[in-house]
């Protein structure tokens, strides 16, 4: 499955919904994604995974990698995810400590900072 | 004993190719499918490191994987990359790598958007030898059985015994 | 121009492999979509009968099949059988095989079900080399290039440029 | 997609719906279901093809064998479709003259003999 890509803002947050599968092969377009929402100003970015069907370790260096960007501007990036297959992958590579993870797009949106 | 060889040219879509591969003979050899997801990124994330070596240091050169379904399944990658250019240990053998420190780490260089892309790159790779660590009981890196290179050793169990041949045979061709 | 080798050992159950990957690596390469239930059956038809060849003659040894990208899709499937056992011509450079000939006569025999099952297995044959042949417009039939065999080619055409690469190098491993 | 079979009786003809992929690995499947209604006395098969997704020479092989054995009975073999990928298939290796295709099971169920 390939990656898909949908954008929109709730209020000052801006939701990334990923779908498909984040991978060596698609991780450049959503690094591309991140990196004009960022120069664009989006500072705070909530990135829904709940349609994510597979991930791989260069899609966790993008979503590092978009970390990185918004903490640069005094932003932030959330994940919303609650699928247990990608959950472990968080855990496995001790991710989960640089990342909130929410388990709704509301939670995540209503979160500080 | 069934084998199935597959030697891809070193791009990010053949990484998936050979996903694509490990998980078809890993559901036809009778695995559990609870296993497939792990051998699936296994297989995928022992390719993207032998795919990224190759690019850097032998573009033209294949990369080969080698599937088998007894006794247990097993999936052995293997670069021809020599081994003074790539981190043999594969950083297995010692303490995994800290990724918060990995990502604090990375936040050092001038901020360009290059300098970006190598942390995510180099982030990426120490993620994905987590990864494979942390997914595969049964790991072995080795180096490769001929001539220069790293073979990456990775079997899971068969639980029920090998499927039955199915199938027809043509006496007649 | 990127390349993928699949060896698989003489089972119905990798025919199949052989045909997701022919069908994922075509698709990848831009091919026109239309062509892919072509792809897959005649792939399919050229691995079924090395498949049956090596299962008579050389089942310990693997048919290779090879696909290239560029500038046409290419499939090469080669088997290890010595052509004085295998049909070398496949009947491709003949005139076709009659079906309604072939159905007739098959029904000579005792009619024991395992005469039955061996007339259903050469219509087969007949039946494959009818479809590789009314398939697949660019066809050649040549000796193995290294060793005994015969190796199958087939090629299609791919009308947008080759799809860019996309993905990841990994800079760092 | 894995074969499937599934079997029923209208009047005197059985009908054997087939869905899925009929190639070299599942067609001795099918084979054996032919096998198995002929020598149960069925001797009128229609073959419903409306939901099979592939179908190779070997599948072929097995639907001649099966016409063969209900031939020798004095029975018939007819199949239903109506997809062009798989009627082209039929075309290609001239079993169209060997086969009554029908474009429903209605239609074959009261075609004679
Ligand atoms: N060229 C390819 N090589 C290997 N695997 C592929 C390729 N294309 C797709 N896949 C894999 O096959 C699965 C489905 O792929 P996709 O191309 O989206 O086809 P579809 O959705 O039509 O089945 C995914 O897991 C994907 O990673
Ligand atoms: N072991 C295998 N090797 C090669 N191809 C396979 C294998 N198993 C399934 N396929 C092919 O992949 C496609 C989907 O297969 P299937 O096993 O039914 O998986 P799913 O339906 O879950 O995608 C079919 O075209 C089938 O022929």
């Amino acid at each position: 499955m390939e990656l898909s890509l949908s954008t929109r803002a709730e209020g000052d947050r801006t939701i990334v919904e990923v779908g498909g599968e984040i991978d060596v092969y698609t991780a450049p377009t959503l690094r591309e994604q991140l990196i004009d929402l960022v120069s664009q100003g989006h500072q705070h970015i909530v990135v829904d995974m709940e349609r994510v069907e597979f991930l791989d370790s260069t899609g966790l260096g993008v979503l590092v990698g978009g970390l990185k960007r918004v903490r640069a501007q005094d932003g932030s990036l959330r994940l919303v995810c609650t699928q247990e297959r990608i959950l472990k992958i968080f855990r496995i590579t001790g991710l989960e400590k640089v990342f909130p993870i929410h388990a709704t797009v509301a939670e995540a949106v209503s979160a500080e900072g | 004993m069934a084998t199935v060889r597959l030697e891809i040219s070193p791009t990010p879509a053949h990484v998936r190719t050979a996903r694509l591969v490990a998980a078809a003979v890993a559901r036809r050899s009778g695995i559990d499918e609870v296993l497939l997801d792990e051998i699936r990124l296994a297989v995928g994330e022992a390719c993207s490191r032998a795919v990224g070596l190759h690019r850097m240091h032998s573009p033209q050169t294949l990369v080969h994987v080698e599937l088998t379904d007894g006794p247990r399944f097993t999936v052995v990658v293997t670069d021809a990359v020599p081994r003074d250019l790539a981190p043999t240990e594969l950083g297995l053998t010692g303490a995994m790598p800290d990724p918060v420190a990995l990502v604090a780490a990375s936040a050092a260089g001038t901020g360009s958007a290059e300098d970006a892309e190598i942390a995510e790159d180099s982030i990426a790779a120490g993620v994905g030898l987590a990864l494979l660590a942390g997914l595969v009981d049964d790991l072995d890196v080795v180096s490769a059985p001929h001539g220069v290179g790293t073979a990456v050793r990775m079997s899971w169990p068969l639980t029920p015994p090998a499927a039955p041949v199915r199938g027809a045979v043509r006496p007649f061709l």
